[in-house]
């Protein structure tokens, strides 16, 4: 099998006591689609940090494609074609919500302009693209300042889609979209992802999402990776139910 | 006990809550449905004070909300846990969770008695209880927020999305929380909103339908399609 | 419309000075203040505030002052070049470490750089001729000498004519990516990063600009109050651009150059009519524009002109 | 050119600010004065119309509204300024616009100094023979005192004074050193760290030209911390705090020119008590010495006028006026004042030490000495500073002695 | 070397007068997080009232020992009169507001007040120095220096040790401290920011005015003094890390005794000191030497 997109060896990241990332050993293959599940405050959007340089790991390694990234910053990884998108929206709120995916396309096509206009035909149509991808074509000119929860979230994953990256991290996509929009929102993003060969990582709580869109599963506990596979194998296993996915 | 009448709220022109009315029953636990922006938050935040009423009134076993300021919500007894669960991050979970009753200048039994139900019924909220509320967890925010608003809460507690974002295991730890604060304290009024309301099936008395700020009689049943 | 205002602003710069001659120092006055508080405006437009550009604005003109005297350049044109080049150029340096800042250190940092600066106007004797200043002498123009007063009409008329042209490029600057960014840096610098977008260089081009301008706006002072010292330096006068910047409305390239017309107005006419609290009728000018002009005076000129502002 | 309604006359000083506390008295004896001028007729039957500029407003709204008035025919002549910064700036405009400016308080060397100003003229005296005259009074009165204590504050004016003053001390007495040279910048409040500083230093002399609230605060704090007691002290603008501060008996003051209200001179002529009476009731306190040096300033201008009358047929425009400038003479209220061809005055210097007054309940000027102009004023086209260092030990010899005049 | 104790004397002296310029500053922009230009005002105003009162105590023959109650008097009455009312018309428009344009109401307050004290106390130097002349002085290291000087240390460490314990242990502290983190989240426990707000703007122009009072006994207070006080207060609380009371203090003290140095052996660089201390601060420490970056949680 081809040697993995993305390998974390051995991390360790605590703070202030608190254990993050334990000894964490995760591989991202070519191609597929990877879900996190886990307990809140177990380490998932710790990992996600690492992963994208903003929290650098006390020990172990990071490397993309065998390249050492474990100290490189968020905008050089990012470069290198890791896009994410986060579990609290992070957009521009002085601005609407074309512009914040305008100013995503220039970063992707060329932002060293000083005098063409950000509102160019050609950043406009992708824009607007990127934005029917999420359903959001209706919002592109509202303020983002004023929008609720839910359209934040798929503002955000916008912007991490314009960057066309390799491998997509996504922190959540769902949480605070209604259950009515999950499954759709979904299938166009895989689409999207699988259409272009884009491996995904996605962090969810939502195990019907998982079930359905994930190839395989990792679970977290406490900083630890403690059990990965396929989905419905991993999801039976008594621990996690027990700890994760839960009983009803 | 709780009542909306004609309740409307506007932004900059473009209303969002349409001439709203509904009552929450006394010691009932209602849940909002609606998907996103149909305005859940904004119906909570007008009821907490932090929105204006452009028209309409609100008012609690009779009293006039509008008369009440702002801050004055939480002495009445109403308890709100916001969507995006706001820590105090300089605080540790503890002083978060007493701050309330720092500002209601309760007296020492009451706080003890209160602080010592809110840590049965969420025995997690001990463990974490020295921990700096900045860093908290997605989801170990949640709980927090919900101890705190139970800390305040002896008449109304409202919470936006409360399962938004919690791990599955947890989420339902959570409803059970909630059904054991509908039993231990019967006369509580609930409103919860909710745009995922399966886990509500068991506390749910009442369901409101919320659509682009108009508001509807419904059930879990229906609401779920 | 907006095309049509900016033809009314600058028929009313050419046809008063005709009238009062005086004025035509004033305008002038207002288009060199304008030029620095554009500059400032920029910085504004990341949310950075500095109170030290009077750092760049005394630096063009001093600059002008040691060209004439000591390098015995002394074509106009020229001279300007030199003084944006220069200030341009230490905007540079000091730049590099500048972009590391945000919010009061920013403030704060510029504002020791540019007392440090202001010292050693004072200090330096040999080089600046110490706290009584400098003096500026009129210069040639394409090897032609000309009389004072030409170059004052030269100042105001060339000066306007720049305004439009430097003010054209800012525009489509804050419009470009690069400008558009600047906001964005205030409200969420994380996911500027997460794009692959350095912050740091988006900085330190504005930077640069706003340096530049400001050396622009002081060259132009230098030549036409014909004198400089180092009082032009001090924080007061950084002070003064940033309240103008603000005072204009920093969302639009013409703000700044409204805000400096309008200070300088009332004070003209305060210290003509209340010579005994000047300052305070200036301070409650402040006060009504800003409790009811939120968006600054250009706010107000634009709502006149059915422009729906952005931001 | 036919009789105008009235000769406008721009004065800048400052109104407000710091400065202010020497600005306002120069503003005050200019209103007065200039009332007492149109109540008598005015000049050649015309009255004044003032225009008060502050030049606390900064360098560049003083030039504007130096032009504002220039422009505006119905202004004759334009007083300014009190900072030599604003001279400086003011000087090569008043030329450009052809209109004569007097100035009331700019007694900086640097004025004529290099450039020509046709337009500019100083009724007073300047920097150099005003701290030569303390360095002479110093060595006459204690001629053993070598180690010289400065402190003045931070910008041209104080440190050209410093400069001058050292410089003639060095000439009177070669062994004279600087123990201490400090600079605080304008608007000091608390001289506490400088006072420590000077007193480890064991001077014999302090001099300062520090004035306004800085020298007040100077005074206060070194007074109750003992300086006053262990060094001969030198106040160059002492006269204008004697009636706000206690000063000590012994301490060296002077008026920068003769303008002191009480001297010999001015008690002798009517105009000058009725003036200062005037004042008084008006303001609450003596004229000190700024505002003499404005009044005396006025008085110039109206002589100048007087002269330009006579000489032109009609009424002498601004032209006119100026050659009336050149070669003026005149009786001020403390004395007299010549102008000499370089545009630059020639006025007496007054120099005492405070002593304790039986009429007033502050300390006035005793031991007084009245240097004639032309011996303590550098000659016409030398360098005052090359000037300064041709002076030899017997040219302090060679002056008046302190008490000689009464 | 005998010139230590001197230097240790006049720079913990300096660094007292800084320190009371300077603390209210950082409380005020700690807590409302409003750049307060218009603080130089209330410093000032503080010691005109101070030096009225004072005056008139003198002139009514009163005992010179109750100048210092008066001190303490005058603050708290500017503090009374014009915190709340000032907090509730202009500077509570301005929270949330751009720094910018925070700078600029305070600005024009600033402005304003100018002229007021001009108008009322007009430009010559106001005094009162019964409370330095009473206190007297003592000689340290051969070298006079007055009590009142001496009492001022002492009583910024009472200041710092009081706000410390104001902040850190009392009802009030913790209220200021969450209307600061999340005043929306504050209102809805019951928190009533607006009274929050007032009182802790307040106590900023308490300290600004028991500033200004403290230094009237042994400088004059003249126009221009605000405008003094405004800048180096700014830096010192910059230096200090904005919001840092303990830093605010340090800072005072790095500031005074650069300066007294700069004083006694190079007395040409004695202006700049505040703003190079500043420069060299914050180029080792971005966030001055107290403050941290609060990392953002994602
Ligand atoms: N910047 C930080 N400072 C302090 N503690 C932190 C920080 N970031 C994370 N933590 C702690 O590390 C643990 C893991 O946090 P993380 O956000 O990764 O959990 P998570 O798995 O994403 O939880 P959730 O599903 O609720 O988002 C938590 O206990 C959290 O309190
Ligand atoms: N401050 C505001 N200014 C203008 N419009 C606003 C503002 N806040 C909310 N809105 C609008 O009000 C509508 C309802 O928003 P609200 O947050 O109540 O929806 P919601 O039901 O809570 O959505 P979600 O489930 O995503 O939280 C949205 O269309 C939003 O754009
Ligand atoms: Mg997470
Ligand atoms: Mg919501």
């Amino acid at each position: 099998m081809t040697a993995p997109l993305l390998s974390v060896r051995d991390v360790h990241v605590s703070f202030g006591g608190v254990r993050a990332a334990d000894g964490v050993d995760v591989e991202v293959r070519q191609g597929e689609v990877l879900a996190i599940i886990g307990p809140n405050g177990s380490g998932k959007t710790t990992f996600i940090n690492l992963c994208t340089g903003y929290v650098k790991p006390h020990a172990g390694s990071i490397h993309l494609e065998g390249r050492d990234i474990t100290r490189n910053t968020p905008r050089q990884i990012t470069k290198l074609g890791i896009a994410r998108a986060f579990q609290i929206p992070q957009l521009f709120t002085e601005h609407r919500v074309i512009d914040n995916l305008m100013l995503a396309v220039a970063a992707r096509q060329g932002f060293w302009q000083v005098l063409a206009p950000l509102d160019q035909p050609a950043h406009r149509q992708r824009a607007t693209a990127l934005l029917e991808m999420v359903g959001l074509q209706d919002q592109a000119e509202s303020d983002v300042a004023t929008l609720p929860e839910g359209i934040r979230k798929l503002t955000d994953i916008a912007l991490a889609l314009a960057l066309e990256p390799r491998l997509l991290l996504l922190d959540e996509p769902t949480a605070g979209v209604s259950s009515g929009e999950k499954f759709p929102l979904m299938d166009r993003l895989m689409n999207v992802l699988r259409s272009q060969g884009v491996t995904a990582v996605f962090v969810e709580h939502d195990m019907d999402l998982v079930r359905r869109y994930a190839d395989r599963v990792i679970v977290w506990n406490q900083g630890k990776v403690v059990a990965d596979g396929p989905p419905d194998e991993v999801m039976n296993d008594p621990a996690v139910l027990r700890d994760v996915v839960g009983v009803i | 006990m709780l009542v909306l009448h004609n309740a409307r709220v506007e932004f900059g022109g473009h209303t969002v809550l349409r001439d709203v009315s509904f009552e929450l029953p006394q010691g009932r636990t209602t849940v909002m449905i609606g998907r996103n922006g149909a305005g859940k938050t904004t119906t909570l935040r007008t009821i907490m004070g932090l929105l204006p009423l452009s028209a309409g009134r609100i008012t609690i076993d009779g009293q006039d909300l509008a008369e009440v300021p702002d801050h004055g919500r939480a002495a009445l007894g109403i308890g709100y846990a916001p969507e995006d669960r706001r820590m105090i991050p300089g605080f540790t979970v503890e002083e978060n969770l007493l701050l309330p009753t720092l500002a209601l200048k309760l007296d020492q039994s009451t706080t003890r008695e209160r602080l010592g139900s809110v840590y049965e019924l969420m025995p997690e909220l001990r463990e974490l209880s020295r921990r700096p509320g900045g860093s908290l967890s997605g989801g170990q925010g949640k709980m927090v927020a919900l101890g705190r608003a139970l800390m305040v809460a002896t008449r109304v507690i409202l919470l936006d999305e409360p399962f938004q974002g919690l791990a599955p295991a947890l989420a339902l730890n959570y409803a059970r929380t909630l059904a054991k604060v509908r039993d231990q304290r019967k006369d509580l009024t609930l409103l919860v909103t909710e745009s995922s309301p399966q886990l509500l099936g068991g506390v749910t008395d009442r369901a409101l339908q919320i659509e682009r700020g108009e508001v509807m009689e419904t059930t879990l049943a229906e609401a779920r399609h | 419309m907006r095309i049509a205002l900016l033809l009314a602003l600058a028929a009313l710069f050419v046809a008063f000075p005709l009238a009062f001659p005086w004025l035509a120092f004033v305008f002038t006055l207002v288009i060199s203040k304008g030029f620095a508080a554009l500059g400032v405006a920029v910085l504004l437009r990341a949310g950075l505030i500095s109170i030290g550009h009077a750092l760049f604005y005394s630096l063009g003109a001093y600059t002008v002052a040691y060209l004439s005297r000591g390098a015995g350049v002394t074509d106009l044109i020229l001279q300007l070049a030199g003084a944006v080049a220069v200030s341009s150029l230490v905007g540079l340096i000091i730049g590099l470490f500048m972009v590391r800042y945000r919010g009061i250190f920013f403030a704060m940092l510029n504002l020791a750089v540019s007392m440090v600066f202001f010292t050693l106007l004072s200090k330096l004797y040999a080089l600046t001729g110490g706290t009584d200043g400098v003096r500026i002498g009129t210069p040639t123009l394409f090897g032609t000498t000309i009389e004072r007063d030409t170059l004052e009409s030269i100042l105001l008329y060339g000066g306007l004519v720049l305004a439009f042209g430097v003010g054209y490029l800012v525009h489509r600057y804050l419009k470009s990516p690069m400008g558009e960014a600047l906001p964005a840096v205030e409200t969420n610098e994380i996911r500027l990063e997460y794009l692959g977008i350095a912050v740091p260089r988006v900085l330190l081009a504005a930077y640069v600009a706003s340096a530049g301008l400001a050396g622009l706006g002081g060259a132009m002072y230098g030549l036409l109050v014909g004198h400089v010292s180092p009082e032009l330096a001090y924080w007061t006068i950084s002070g003064q651009l940033v309240l103008v910047a603000v005072l204009g409305g920093i969302g639009g390239v013409v703000g700044p150059f409204v805000g400096a017309f309008f200070l300088e107005i009332i004070r003209s006419f305060a210290v003509i009519y209340f010579d005994n609290i000047w300052n305070l009728i200036i301070g409650a000018g402040l006060l009504i524009v800003i409790f009811f002009l939120p968006r600054g005076l250009y706010g107000l000129i634009e709502r006149a002109t059915q422009r729906g502002p952005r931001r | 050119q036919d009789r105008p309604e009235r000769i406008g006359m721009g004065i800048f000083t400052f109104t407000s600010g710091p400065a202010a506390a020497y600005g306002m008295p120069g503003r005050n004896a200019a209103e007065l004065i200039i009332e007492q001028i149109n109540e008598a007729g005015g000049i050649g039957g015309v009255p004044i119309a003032p225009t008060y500029v502050d030049e606390a407003q900064g360098g560049e709204g003083v030039v504007s509204e130096f032009r504002r008035l220039a422009g505006d025919q119905s202004i004759g002549v334009m007083v300014a300024a009190l900072s030599s910064g604003n001279c400086m700036a003011l000087a090569p405009i008043a030329d450009q616009l052809e209109v004569p400016m007097v100035t009331w308080n700019c007694d900086t060397h640097q004025l004529f100094l290099g450039e020509e100003h046709p337009y500019v003229f100083r009724p007073n005296s300047s920097t150099v023979p005003e701290f030569i005259s303390y360095a002479a009074y110093l060595a006459q009165k204690s001629p053993d005192a070598t180690r010289i204590a400065i402190i003045n504050p931070d910008y041209a004016f104080g440190h050209d004074a410093a400069q001058i003053f050292t410089g003639a001390m060095k000439a009177f007495n070669p062994d004279v050193e600087v123990v201490a040279e400090l600079f605080p910048k304008l608007g000091t409040a608390s001289f506490n760290t400088e006072i420590s500083r000077i007193a480890a230093a064991r001077p014999d002399v302090i001099f300062s030209n520090l004035w306004g609230a800085d020298l007040e605060n100077f005074v206060r704090q070194a007074q109750a911390r003992g300086l006053f007691r262990s060094s001969q002290v030198v106040l160059a603008l002492g006269e204008s705090v004697l009636q706000r501060v206690e000063l000590p008996e012994g301490v060296i003051v002077g008026v920068l020119g003769d303008g002191w209200w009480m001297s010999p001179d001015a008690q002798a002529n009517e105009r000058t008590k009725e003036f200062v009476s005037a004042y008084r009731e008006r303001f609450g306190e003596y004229p000190v010495f700024p505002a003499m040096k404005m009044a005396n300033t006025i008085l110039a201008v109206q002589a100048a006028y007087e002269k330009a009358i006579e000489a032109s047929d009609g009424w002498p425009g601004r032209a006119d006026l100026r050659e009336a400038f050149a070669g003026l003479e005149l009786e001020t209220l403390t004395g007299t004042v010549t102008v000499r061809e370089d545009h630059d005055g020639l006025v007496d210097q007054l120099v005492g030490v405070t002593v304790a007054s039986d009429e007033h309940d502050f300390p006035v000027i005793g031991e007084m000495v009245r240097y004639p102009a032309d011996q303590v004023t550098p000659p016409v086209g030398e360098d005052p500073m090359a000037w300064i260092g041709t002076l030899t030990p017997d040219f302090a010899a060679s002056l008046p002695k302190p008490g000689s005049y009464e | 070397m005998d010139i230590i104790i001197p230097l240790l004397v006049d720079g913990l002296a300096a660094a007292s007068l800084i320190f009371f310029i300077a603390v209210g500053l950082t409380l005020v922009f700690s807590v409302l997080r409003v750049l307060n230009v218009a603080h130089g005002s209330f410093y000032s105003i503080g010691a005109y009232v101070a030096v009225s009162i004072g005056g008139w105590a003198a002139s009514a023959g009163l005992s010179p020992w109750l100048s210092f109650p008066i001190l303490l008097i005058s603050a708290a009455l500017v503090a009374a009169l014009l915190g709340p009312f000032i907090e509730a018309t202009f500077i509570r428009y301005t929270y949330g507001k751009p720094e910018a344009l925070q700078i600029l109401v305070t600005f024009a307050l600033f402005l304003i007040f100018e002229d007021l004290q001009k108008l009322v106390f007009g430009v010559q130097a106001h005094y009162q120095d019964a409370a330095m002349q009473v206190l007297g002085v003592s000689e340290i290291g051969g070298i006079i220096y007055l009590n009142y000087q001496l009492l001022l240390i002492a009583l910024a460490v009472v200041v710092v040790v009081s706000l410390r314990l104001l902040m850190r242990h009392t009802r009030l502290g913790k209220l200021i401290l969450a209307v600061v983190a999340d005043p929306e989240v504050s209102v809805t426990l019951g928190i009533n920011a607006r009274q929050v707000y007032s009182i802790a703007f307040t106590i900023g122009v308490f300290l600004a005015a028991l500033g200004g009072a403290l230094a009237t006994p042994t400088s004059g207070v003249a126009p221009g003094l605000g405008a003094e006080a405004i800048v180096l207060g700014f830096a010192v609380a910059a230096i200090g890390g904005l919001g840092q009371i303990e830093g605010a203090a340090l800072a005072a003290v790095i500031v005074g005794l650069s300066r007294v140095i700069a004083i006694y052996y190079a007395p040409a660089f004695e202006p700049v000191m505040p703003y190079l201390v500043m420069l060299v601060v914050l180029l080792v420490r971005p966030y001055g030497l107290f403050g941290t970056a609060q990392a953002r949680r994602i």
